[in-house]
């Protein structure tokens, strides 16, 4: 789960990293307002969306008069922001987070993960902030710099300092024992908090030394949000898709594409290998949906359903590996998913595995028309047919 | 003829009173699994499908002597199940459950630094020694024994490589599920180096994916000190950077873990992989005659 | 740092471990006062001090009508209570608790510790609860289950499920899930607090199957207290020896023994040796006086004070093996003890190690009386004549 | 003639510029210790008695290749100058420091296990092997270079054995006093080990104190595998039980710790225990000459 930048603002606000003053807004009537309360010029106007690239979309804004802030506000507020990550369609702005500027003396990099390899809690920290990440890693990987925390014993000031002292200048000693304080911090709400990732780019420092996050970031696992209730109250479901969402209303993780095959599988390996067996067949495939190994006849029915809303959609590709997942129980929820929606394209069915015969026997007996394939190299050359 | 499981092995199922649990003790069971013991907290004392129920899992291994457990408890308890056995000693801990949060595995990661146990999963099917036991939830008929090794991070993905290899008449000596998950117990690498002592295999199919560089990291390894053939397959060549395809451990991030360049890296490092997941069967085949 | 009975049942109740309800007095009027706010019969009266063994002692005492409250108060408040872990002059009472008495159905023992062959939090659960545990280890410790906890993961339900579940019978169902979080929160309470020990001897089981701490001990860990700030206030100097919180102030590492012959020396190990000395030479020690590495002339001074108070002390033997504490640091600080105070018995001196020299031209040039030891077995031998 | 320090011992002072750690750097230079750098954070580019001061231990690797470290660090941040110079490698690593925090040496055991470092202490006067190096704080005259190893959990107790042992002709290979703390890095047996494989390391002095059961087990362990002679010595038959005598480590609890058994469990073990100290000199003396 992503918090906005004003909501993880809050949470370092609250933890003791230093946030310039700030204040959401949601209308652009309450603009004037912010202006009144918080110091400036400069005035910094920042849209609120989880998709990363928002300056490179022009989604912040710098302005020196608080009639600029009113007109920047109501400039982002509503309006749909195209951003590198998110498609060209964009996402709405539904909220714009209004700050005190504040001048910059020198930016770092400072984020918090957990290591795949090593499996500890590791946090990056550079010099090159203000900057893409993965482009600094990319072109000077000697930049960037990483602490692996021991969970036995914690975050401590060694940590810390191997990160610091290792600048080169290294920080100026009025503002060490603040990027000390920072760098804790950020380690305890990623443990406290069960993130995924904890973000701050640019960390900044001000002439006077003083130390602030200018931009912060928060993952949440997901998987942990069963003790991280109050959380829950953070998430933002604007920022989804709508089938998206709708999909994770009955627990099938379905993620949409810009292709038009749609596909319906068991297992996510299996669900991302039939996306690649669309693509090598020349389609493009519209979504990665793994219905899982328990999935119901009615979440198979919703499955088909939520496909099909796209429509974009060509063709659909059903992809079953028998397993717990029984074959019988896939054809009926496909059969029953036709009954309500009209399934306007084509459906390429592959089945194997446990209760096989039935399925087939299913689809056979129902009013559906469909194309059997009797394995994923024929379901290759279906597919390709339905695009040529 | 087979790696961490074979006839010696006696089951222990954590949460074998829940739904899964049960079911799978009987699929278990059917294929000829010796699961001695289950264990549920404050249900010791039961039976299911006549396995007698224990309260710990240190009362399961004195009275039964389990060497291996296989655990489908609820992600919030998960990690404690896994240190559990651990604690206790067990060879091998197969880890079912999905969602476990990454902390948990975090601290179990650290545990098991100082244990002996071998920790398979979570987040994976578990792992079989066809004809001699299964330890997970994979479909069993699929399986036959022979020469060779599957290692993968996906469920169904490798029950349809499972179900084209026994196609082509090619059995398996053990194939293992490490899992989906970022942090999981045991990477590629600490299988081949099992399988490379494994007089009876004689290949290994290896089913990456996606996310990390555990791919990229078995390819330097193969390189240097892999002397059986390897077949490789990666899913996830038409996947979006920074969306987690159903696994939790599938994602592009930071730049990171694209089908990509773990073909690339693969291939650099002289394994065949199979583009084709259609055909896979066939190139396993292939590559096996040859050599 | 001991913690009285009192206190560390307030830390309990906070930590949600229940505690019978009770009142600690320090005057006897308030006894009555008591009475009509805790519920009884029966009440249970217990004297609050540091020393163990207290029921043997007859400190605890329980009564069945208010006015034995009262009596059973002023019986102890201002006694001196002597029990097997004090000396034979006892310890003063200076405060009572005063808790209503639980109906037991099962008492068992609960502590934590630090173990020191794994240098893991280790808690050791028994069904032997009410009793000196020592006694139990010694006569049957098949009764005595112990859970190393791993710093990396922390308290997890099946350490505790482990120490239940190997009980003959079981605890019934009821009370398991109130015992393990018992167990959980006494974990939580000594890693939080840098507890040393913290003990339930007994954790009792009332027949409707509700937990209660009877009694409870914490320990602080004395090297922690500079975190531990808010801790410091439950210390009580009442409890402790005059000389030893006097020595104590000084940073002089002295315990009151029983002995005539007073010892002075550097190191602990020395110190303890120079103890052992004293009772093979047929004397016995009346102190343990470790004046440390980086004693100053002042603190050695203080040092020869503190032993003379004790008037039990029939000579004394100082032994320094000079290291970083130079010889005629120590031989000022005699000598200026002697002008301070008379010192009224033999003083048997051996020197070795740095500045040996210096040292004994200084004591040479005193108008001290003293007795020279070239070695600890000349030192001997003069104590040996001094008792004899 | 040596173990874990001698002329290849590059030492860095961890709080270097404290009153403590820049007075006992010029003692180990004046004895011919290499003491190739200090660290005190904030205060690096400085130097002390000539040794360059750096920021941090990985600076102090990079520049100076130091090997052993000595810490002289305050007790809050002890356990994290422990830590710090284990996660950079080093071999050896001395913590004199008196008064840690129980619980972070929790944390250190915990990570030491996982780390190839050799801790000694805390709480000790360190590890010299004479006339090569000494790190610590122990006079360094009153020892000599020869046969005998001493293994201490005391400090000015060590020194009047190394006084006594020298003062009879026997020199020390080397002498390790292993800290008074109630947890410490090493113990007895750790040592002996490492002892029994010295060729140069005749007899072993092992002088114990009250509390814990560090003794009991050496003896256990000198019996079974140790084949060289030992004396040994035990401080504290007169403490008392309950009270910490000067060391945090020294006390009698729960019945465990006391001198007694200790004593009876090495003479068990066919252990030589002076009793006596004014004399234990002598006793190694004919000991040793037996052998």
């Amino acid at each position: 789960m992503k918090l906005h930048e004003y909501q993880a603002k809050d949470i370092f606000g609250k933890s003791g990293i230093p946030v310039p003053n700030g204040q959401v807004v949601t209308a652009v009537d309450q603009a004037t307002r912010a202006t009144q309360i918080i110091s400036g010029p400069p005035w910094v106007v920042k849209a609120q969306v989880h998709a990363g690239g928002r300056g490179k979309g022009g989604g912040v804004k710098v302005v020196h008069y608080p009639y600029e802030v009113v007109t920047a506000t109501e400039s982002l507020l509503g309006k749909h922001l195209v951003t590198p990550q998110t498609g060209p369609e964009g996402v709405t702005v539904n909220q714009v987070l209004i700050e005190e500027g504040i001048e910059i003396n020198r930016e770092y990099y400072l984020s918090m993960i957990v290591d795949r390899s090593t499996a500890c809690p590791t946090m990056i920290f550079s010099q090159a902030g203000g900057m893409e990440i993965e482009e600094v890693a990319a072109r000077s990987s000697e930049l960037i710099l990483k602490e692996h925390i021991d969970p036995a014993v914690g975050w401590m000031m060694h940590n810390a300092r191997n990160l610091l002292y290792s600048q080169e200048p290294p920080p100026p000693v009025g503002a060490l024992s603040a990027l000390m304080s920072v760098m804790a911090n950020v380690y305890k709400i990623f443990m406290t908090l069960d993130c995924t990732l904890v973000e701050i780019n640019p960390l900044v420092l001000t002439k006077d030394r003083k130390v602030f996050a200018l931009d912060a970031k928060v993952d949440i696992d997901d998987n942990a949000l069963f003790r991280q209730k109050e959380l829950l109250l953070l998430d933002d479901p604007r920022e989804k898709d709508p089938l998206e969402l709708m999909a994770e209303k009955y627990h099938l993780n379905y993620i949409r594409l810009d292709g038009n095959i749609g596909a319906m599988v068991n297992g996510a390996g299996l669900a991302m290998a039939t996306m690649d067996v669309i693509k090598m067949a020349g389609a493009e495939p519209a979504n990665f949906l793994d219905v899982g190994g328990g999935a119901s006849e009615d979440m198979i029915t919703k499955g088909v359903e939520i496909i099909l809303k796209d429509r974009r959609v060509k063709a659909i590709l059903i992809n079953i590996f028998g397993g717990i997942l029984r074959c019988d129980v896939l054809a009926r929820g496909v059969v029953a998913a036709a009954k309500k929606t009209s399934i306007r394209v084509p459906l390429i069915v592959r089945l194997e595995g446990t209760n096989v015969k039935e399925g087939r026997e299913i689809l056979r007996n129902s009013d559906l028309k469909f194309l059997v394939a009797r394995d994923l190299g024929e379901a290759a050359d279906l597919v390709s047919k339905q695009v040529s | 003829m087979s790696i961490l499981v074979d006839e010696r092995t006696r089951v222990v199922v954590q949460g074998i009173t829940g739904r899964e649990g049960a079911f799978h003790t009987k699929q278990m069971l059917e294929y000829g699994t010796v699961v001695a013991a289950g264990v549920t907290p404050g249900k010791g004392g039961r039976e299911v499908e006549g396995v007698p129920v224990f309260n710990t899992i240190k009362q399961a291994v004195e009275e039964e002597g389990v060497n291996v457990s296989c655990i489908f408890v609820p992600p919030p308890f998960a990690a404690d199940a896994i240190i559990d056995s651990a604690s206790a000693g067990l060879e091998v801990i197969v880890c079912i459950t999905e969602g476990i949060p990454v902390l948990d595995m975090v601290k179990v990661a650290s545990l098991l630094k100082n244990e002996k146990s071998v920790l398979i999963g979570p987040n994976c099917p578990g792992i079989i020694s066809p004809g001699k036991t299964k330890v997970g939830i994979m479909p069993g008929p699929i399986h036959k024994p022979g020469p060779m090794a599957v290692i993968s991070r996906s469920g169904t993905l490798t029950y349809e490589v499972v179900y084209q290899l026994t196609g082509t008449g090619l059995g398996q000596s053990t194939c293992i599920g490490i899992g989906g998950d970022p942090l999981i117990g045991t990477t590629f690498i600490d299988h081949l180096k099992r399988f490379k002592e494994d007089p009876e295999t004689e290949g290994v199919v290896l089913i990456g994916e996606i996310g990390g560089t555990a791919e990229e990291e078995a390819a330097d390894y193969i390189r240097e000190e892999f002397n059986k053939p390897v077949i490789a397959f990666i899913a996830g060549q038409t996947a979006p950077p920074g969306r987690r395809m159903g696994h939790a451990g599938a994602i592009i991030s930071g730049g990171q873990g694209k089908a990509e360049d773990k073909i690339n890296a693969l291939q650099a490092a002289g394994i065949r992989v199979a583009l084709n997941l259609g055909t896979l069967g066939e190139t396993v085949q292939k590559v096996m005659e040859k050599s």
